[in-house]
C-alpha cells in the first residue's frame, strides 16, 4: 500500500510525530536492528531551531488517562550542531528524512528553512508554527494573518515541500489551514499538543518545570479526529493526521476522514515497534466501500450545521 | 559523562513474556520471568515493563510503561528478576502478577556499571528497593564486594537477603546498625579507601554518598532514578541536570559517574 | 467549609455542571433519597433555550479513554415549558437554583434572561455561550468582541448574579473571560466540553448523531485545569472551575489555581452521588499552606514566559 | 408512554456488594451477588454495574458503567443475578469476576413490566442475551406463562435453562425448531391470540414482534436497549424515537409498550 505524499513515495502511511521517537537515541539503545525493521515510512525529527535549546526543567512528565502531558521545552543542538552532528546519521537512514523547524520570527524561520533547501538529505520540511512570533507576540499557528505571513516569507526560499503543523488551541483551526493552503504551503499536519497542567499532589504547586505542558495520546484522540476532519473538508492539499493514534483502527479513522498520512507519537513510547503494528494492522482492513481513495467520506459526514454537543 | 560503556542493546520492539516466579520479601516482591528472546543484561540496565492489564487505577492510570532495574539474569539461563515496590498504580499492577501470567517488556536499556578501576575493592551502598541493580552486579563482579544496605525498618530490610555478605542498618533500629547507611559507609571507607563506590537509593542517600565520596576523592558510579515515559531516548523527559547539561537518564544513565553531578535531585516520577 | 458565591451562602463548594444532573428524573429513580441526600451545594439546571429542542438524534454517546463525547443537542422544553413545568419542582430543592440558558440571538438570550430576572426561586444565572450567534455566525463565547456585546444587552436586565460559561474552544479564553467581566459578568465559569469525533468502527461514517460531539470526563482534566488557571490570573470576579473532577484531589487542584466554586459533570454518571463523596474528601485535606484563601498559589505560578512543551 | 408504574426506586449512589456466585451457560454468564442494602427490584428494572477494576481494556475502555437487567431475585432473600455475555471491554471486565470479588452497582433503575390486562395469558419472547428480564418476571408472574425463545446455535441456547417449560428455536436448527423465534411466536399465537406479549431481544427481533403484534392487534410491552451513560436520567444520552419523541430509556424505560413505537432501532452502545 505504497502511498505518494509531496512527490515523495513511501512505503505505507504511517509516519512518526515530531519529537517523539529519536532514531539516533534509538540505534544506541536498539542497535542495527532499528535501520533492519524502522518503523516509520519517513522519518520526521524533533523540531529545530536556530539556536541551541537546554529543554525545560524536570519534571518534564505527568501522565493522564489515557495520555500524557509534556513540558520538554524543545531542546536541541541548534541549527549548527544539528547540520554537523544529526543530518548525517539521519541521512542513512532507511526511509525520506522530514525535518521540523521552529523560528521566533518570520527572520528565524528563514534561516532554518534556506539552511535546509539545500540539504539533498532532506526531503522536506515541517514548520512548527506553535510558539509565539515575538514581533507581534501572537502565536503563529493559532492566527491565519500569521501563518500566511510567515508562509509569504519562507515559500520563496526553497522548492522542497513545506507541511505547516497546525496548533489545535485555536478558535477556528479551519481558518489557519485555509490561510496556509492559500499562502503555499504545500500540506498541512496536525494535532500538536493541547495545552494543559497538572499540580503536584502533595504541594500544589505546578508539577512540570514548564508550569504548563501539552497533552497527548488516547486522550486527545476524539477532538485530533474532529480538527483533522474539519481541516480536511476545508483544503485540497494533503494533511498528516495524528493523535492519539495506538491501533490500525485509530489510523483508519483518520484516513478515513481524509488524511493522506498518519503520524505516530506517544503510542511510541509504550511500544518503539507501534509503528509497524500499526501499519500492518491498516493493511489487514482496507476502507470500506463508499471511501474515496483519498478517504474522504462519500456522503454524509458535511452535515456541520446540526446543533453542538450538551 | 556516562560512567561506563556496559550496554547490551534491546531487540527491537516490546515482547510477552510469562513471569515464572514471585516472591515477597518484606514489602518487595521479587518477580521472575523467561525472557527467552532477550540478551543478558549488563548489570545496572533497566527494563520497561506493562502488564496486558494496564490502566484502570487510580485517576485511569497506568498508562506508560514503568522502569525497572533487573535484580538478577542469572548466566546460561532465560530468567530475569525484578524487584517491586508497590508505590502507585503502575507498580499495583505488577505487584498483583502471578507465574503464568503475561509481562509486557523492553530492554535492557541504558548504561550498566562499569568495572572498579585501578585494582579497586568493590563497595556496593544500596537504600531501599535502590538495592535492585547491586545484586545483580555483586552476581558478575569477579572481585568480593563489601555491601552496605541501608532500610526503614527491620520489615523492609528482608530485603538484604537478595545480596550477600551485608551489612544492614535500619533508621529505626530494628534491625543491624541503627542510623542511616551513609554512616556504614564512612565506617567502611575507613577501614579501606581503595574502593569503588557502586550506588542506588533514594535521591537523599544517593547525594549523600556522591558528597562523601568526592570528600575524600572516591572514585563512584551512581544508578539514579527519574521520571520516564519510553525509555530509550524518544521522549526527552527523563532527564537530570548534570555538569554537562541536562542529561536524558534512560539512554545516558541510569548509571552515572558521580563527578558528573553537582547534586543528586529528584527529577519526578521516580519514587 | 461553608462559601460564599456572589453573595449566595453555600454549604460547600461542590455544584454540579449543567446538563449533568437531571434532579426531576433522578427523584424517580431515587425517591425522597434524592433530597435528603442531595450531593450538591447548589443545582445548575440543564440549558433552557426559548423554543423546545428534542434534541440530536441517537446515537449521543461514545465512550473515551477516561472519558466520555456526547452529542446531546440541548433538549429541553424551552422557555414556557420550563417555567410551567420544571421550576415549580425544582425550586422545591433544599440547595439554590442556578439556571442555564442559551440563545442563537442577543434578543433570544435577553427574553430568557428577562424571564428568570423575576422569578424568586431562581438564585443565579449561568450563560451557555458556546454556540453561535446567528447574526454574526461568530461562536459567543469564542470571541472577546461578541461576549461583551452579549453582556451589554443582557447585563442590565437583571440584578441576579451572571455566570458567563466559557468554551475551552478558543485560541484565547483569558482575554474572552476578561471581556465578559468588564462587561459585567458577575462569575464565570469552565470548562465546557471540548469538541471531538469518532468513527463507527465498521462503517468509518461518524457514530454521534450530532457528527461531531463535545468531551467531558478525565481525558480533559489537565486542559481545564491550564484554562481555569489562566482564567483566574485573568480576572478578579469568581470562577466556577469544571472538567473531569472525580476526587476531592482534581477538585483541590481547580480551588488551588484560583476557582471559588467546582463543578462535577461525568464523575455523577459513574456515582449519583459522586459530588457528596468529592464534597467529603475536600474537607478531609485542606489546602497546604502558601495559599491565599481564594487559593491561587502564593508564588511561581506566574511564570507563564516559559517555552511551551514539546 | 411506558407501558407501566412498575418502579422501585434505588437506593441514592452506587454501593459495593460481593460477588456470591458466578454459572456458565454457554456463551453466557450468571453472576450471582448479596444485595443486602437495595430492594427487591421489579422484573425488566436493570443496574449499572461496574467492577473495582474498571478500565485499562480495549482502547483504554471501559470508563462508564454498563447497564443490566437483572436475571433473578430471589423473594426473602438479598440475592440478585445477572446475565453476562462478553462482548466488549465492559462485559469482558464484569465475566471475569468470581465469588468475593467486588461489584459495583446502582439500581434497581427504570420501569419494569406491567402485569396482563383483560385476563390475558403472559408470552415471553426472547432472543439471546434478551432472556434476561424474562426470567424474573417468569418468576413473578401468577399465571402461567408460555415462553418461546430464539438462539444462534445449540450453544447459545444453552441459555434457555434459565426459564422453564420453554420452546426453544435455533437459526442453524441445531436444537429445537429451525429458524426464527417469530415463527414461534406466530405458532403460539395462532393457538391462543388473547394474550399479552412480554419481549426482550436484538432490535431485529423485537421490530419483527412489534409488526406481529400490530398486525394481530396484541398488546406487547417491549423490553429495549440503547448505550447508557448514567441509567438515572442525568445524561440524555439513552434516547429512543416513539410516537411521542424522544424518550430516555433509563427512566422511561427500558420497558415500553410496542404501540407508543413507529419502528424499534438500534440506538448504539448496546449489543
Ligand atoms: C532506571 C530506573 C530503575 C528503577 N528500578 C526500580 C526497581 O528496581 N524497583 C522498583 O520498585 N522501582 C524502580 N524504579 C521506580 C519505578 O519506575 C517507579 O516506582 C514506578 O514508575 C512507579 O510507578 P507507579 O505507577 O507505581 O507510581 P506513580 O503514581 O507513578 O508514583 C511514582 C511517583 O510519580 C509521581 N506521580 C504521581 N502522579 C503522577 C502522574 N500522574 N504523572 C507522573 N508522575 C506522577 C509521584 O511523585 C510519585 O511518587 C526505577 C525507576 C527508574 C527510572
Ligand atoms: C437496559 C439494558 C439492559 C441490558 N441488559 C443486559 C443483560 O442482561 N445482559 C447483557 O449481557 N447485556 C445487557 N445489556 C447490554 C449491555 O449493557 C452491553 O452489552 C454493554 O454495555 C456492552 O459493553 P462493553 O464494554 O462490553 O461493549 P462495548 O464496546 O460497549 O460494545 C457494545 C456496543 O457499543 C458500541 N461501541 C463500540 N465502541 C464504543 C465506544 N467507544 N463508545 C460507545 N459505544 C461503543 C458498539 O456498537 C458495540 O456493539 C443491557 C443494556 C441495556 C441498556
Ligand atoms: C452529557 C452531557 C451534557 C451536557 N449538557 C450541557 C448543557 O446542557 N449545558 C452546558 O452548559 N453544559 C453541558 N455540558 C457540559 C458540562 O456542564 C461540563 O462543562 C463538562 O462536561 C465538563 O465537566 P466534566 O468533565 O466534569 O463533565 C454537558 C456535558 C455532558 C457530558
Ligand atoms: C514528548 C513529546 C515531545 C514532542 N515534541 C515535539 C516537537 O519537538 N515538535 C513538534 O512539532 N511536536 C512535538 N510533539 C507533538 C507530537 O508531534 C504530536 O503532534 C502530538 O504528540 C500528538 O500525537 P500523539 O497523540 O500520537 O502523541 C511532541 C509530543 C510529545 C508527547
Ligand atoms: S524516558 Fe523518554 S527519553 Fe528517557
Ligand atoms: S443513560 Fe443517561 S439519561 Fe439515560
Amino acid at each position: 500500500m505504497s502511498v505518494h505524499f509531496c512527490g515523495i513515495e513511501l512505503a505505507h502511511p504511517i509516519i512518526n510525530a515530531s519529537g517523539t521517537f529519536d532514531a539516533i537515541a534509538a540505534r544506541r539503545a536498539f542497535g542495527d536492528q532499528l535501520a533492519e525493521q524502522f518503523p516509520f515510512a519517513a522519518f520526521v525529527s524533533k523540531t529545530v531551531t536556530l539556536a541551541p535549546r537546554q529543554g525545560n526543567p524536570p519534571p518534564r512528565l505527568w501522565e493522564l488517562p489515557g495520555g500524557l502531558m509534556n513540558s520538554i521545552g524543545l531542546p536541541n543542538r541548534g541549527l549548527a550542531g544539528y547540520l554537523v552532528k544529526d543530518l548525517p546519521e539521519l541521512a542513512t537512514l532507511p526511509v525520506p528524512l522530514i525535518v521540523n523547524v521552529m523560528g521566533f520570527s518570520r527572520d528565524e524561520v528563514a534561516q532554518l528553512v534556506r539552511a535546509f533547501a539545500e540539504r539533498d538529505e532532506v526531503a522536506a520540511l515541517e514548520l512548527n508554527v506553535s510558539c509565539p512570533n515575538v514581533e507581534t507576540g501572537l502565536v503563529m499557528g493559532a492566527d491565519p494573518r500569521e501563518v500566511a505571513w510567515l508562509l509569504e516569507t519562507v515559500r520563496p526560499l526553497t522548492d522542497k515541500p513545506l507541511i505547516v503543523k497546525l496548533t489545535p488551541n485555536a478558535s477556528d483551526v479551519p481558518a489557519v489551514a485555509r490561510a496556509a493552503e492559500q499562502a503555499g504551503a504545500s500540506a498541512l499536519s496536525l494535532i500538536n499538543t493541547i495545552r494543559g497542567m497538572a499540580l503536584d499532589p502533595l504541594t500544589r504547586a505546578p508539577w512540570l518545570g514548564g508550569l504548563t505542558g501539552g497533552v497527548s495520546g488516547p486522550a486527545v484522540r476524539a477532538a485530533a479526529l474532529a480538527q483533522v476532519s474539519s481541516v480536511c473538508e476545508a483544503v485540497q492539499i494533503p494533511v498528516v493526521g495524528m493523535g492519539g493514534v495506538a491501533s490500525g483502527s485509530h489510523a483508519r479513522d483518520l484516513l478515513a476522514v481524509g488524511a493522506a498520512l498518519v503520524a505516530v507519537g506517544t503510542e511510541s513510547f509504550r511500544n518503539p515497534a507501534a509503528g509497524t503494528q500499526i501499519a500492518a494492522e491498516l493493511e489487514l482492513r482496507p476502507l470500506p466501500a463508499g471511501f474515496r481513495s483519498e478517504g474522504t467520506p462519500s456522503g454524509g459526514a458535511k452535515r456541520s450545521d446540526l446543533p453542538g454537543p450538551g | 559523562m556516562s560512567a561506563t560503556a556496559e550496554r547490551v542493546t534491546a531487540p527491537f520492539g516490546t515482547r510477552a513474556v510469562p513471569v515464572t516466579s514471585r516472591q515477597h520479601h518484606g514489602p518487595y516482591i521479587v518477580l521472575g520471568c523467561a525472557d527467552t528472546a532477550g540478551p543478558r543484561p549488563a548489570a545496572g540496565q533497566f527494563y520497561m515493563l506493562m502488564t496486558t492489564r494496564w490502566g484502570g487505577g487510580q485517576d485511569e492510570r497506568p498508562f506508560l510503561p514503568r522502569a525497572f532495574s533487573v535484580l538478577r539474569a542469572p548466566a546460561a539461563t532465560s530468567e530475569l528478576q525484578f524487584l517491586v515496590q508497590d508505590v502507585g498504580p503502575g507498580t499495583n499492577r505488577l505487584a498483583e502478577l502471578e507465574p503464568g501470567d503475561e509481562l509486557s517488556l523492553l530492554g535492557p536499556l541504558g548504561n550498566g556499571f562499569a568495572a572498579p578501576r585501578e585494582g579497586r575493592r568493590p563497595l556496593l551502598v544500596g537504600g531501599g528497593v535502590g538495592i535492585a541493580p547491586l545484586a545483580i552486579w555483586q552476581d558478575q563482579l569477579e572481585r568480593e564486594a563489601a555491601v552496605v544496605l541501608g532500610f526503614r525498618d527491620s520489615y523492609h530490610a528482608a530485603g538484604a537477603r537478595l545480596l550477600h555478605q551485608v551489612r544492614v542498618g535500619t533508621e529505626d533500629g530494628s534491625q543491624g546498625h541503627h542510623g542511616l547507611v551513609t554512616e556504614l559507609l564512612e565506617d567502611e571507607l575507613d577501614l579501606d579507601s581503595h574502593v569503588q563506590v557502586y550506588a542506588c537509593g533514594p535521591p537523599a542517600m544517593l547525594e549523600a554518598v556522591r558528597l562523601t565520596c568526592a570528600v575524600r576523592e572516591i572514585p563512584a558510579q551512581l544508578a539514579l532514578e527519574s521520571g520516564m515515559a519510553c525509555g530509550f531516548g524518544a521522549c526527552f523527559g527523563c532527564v537530570v541536570a548534570t555538569k554537562h547539561g541536562y542529561l536524558r537518564l534512560c539512554v545516558d544513565g541510569p548509571v552515572l559517574d558521580a563527578r558528573s553531578l553537582d547534586t543528586v535531585v529528584f527529577a519526578g516520577g521516580g519514587h
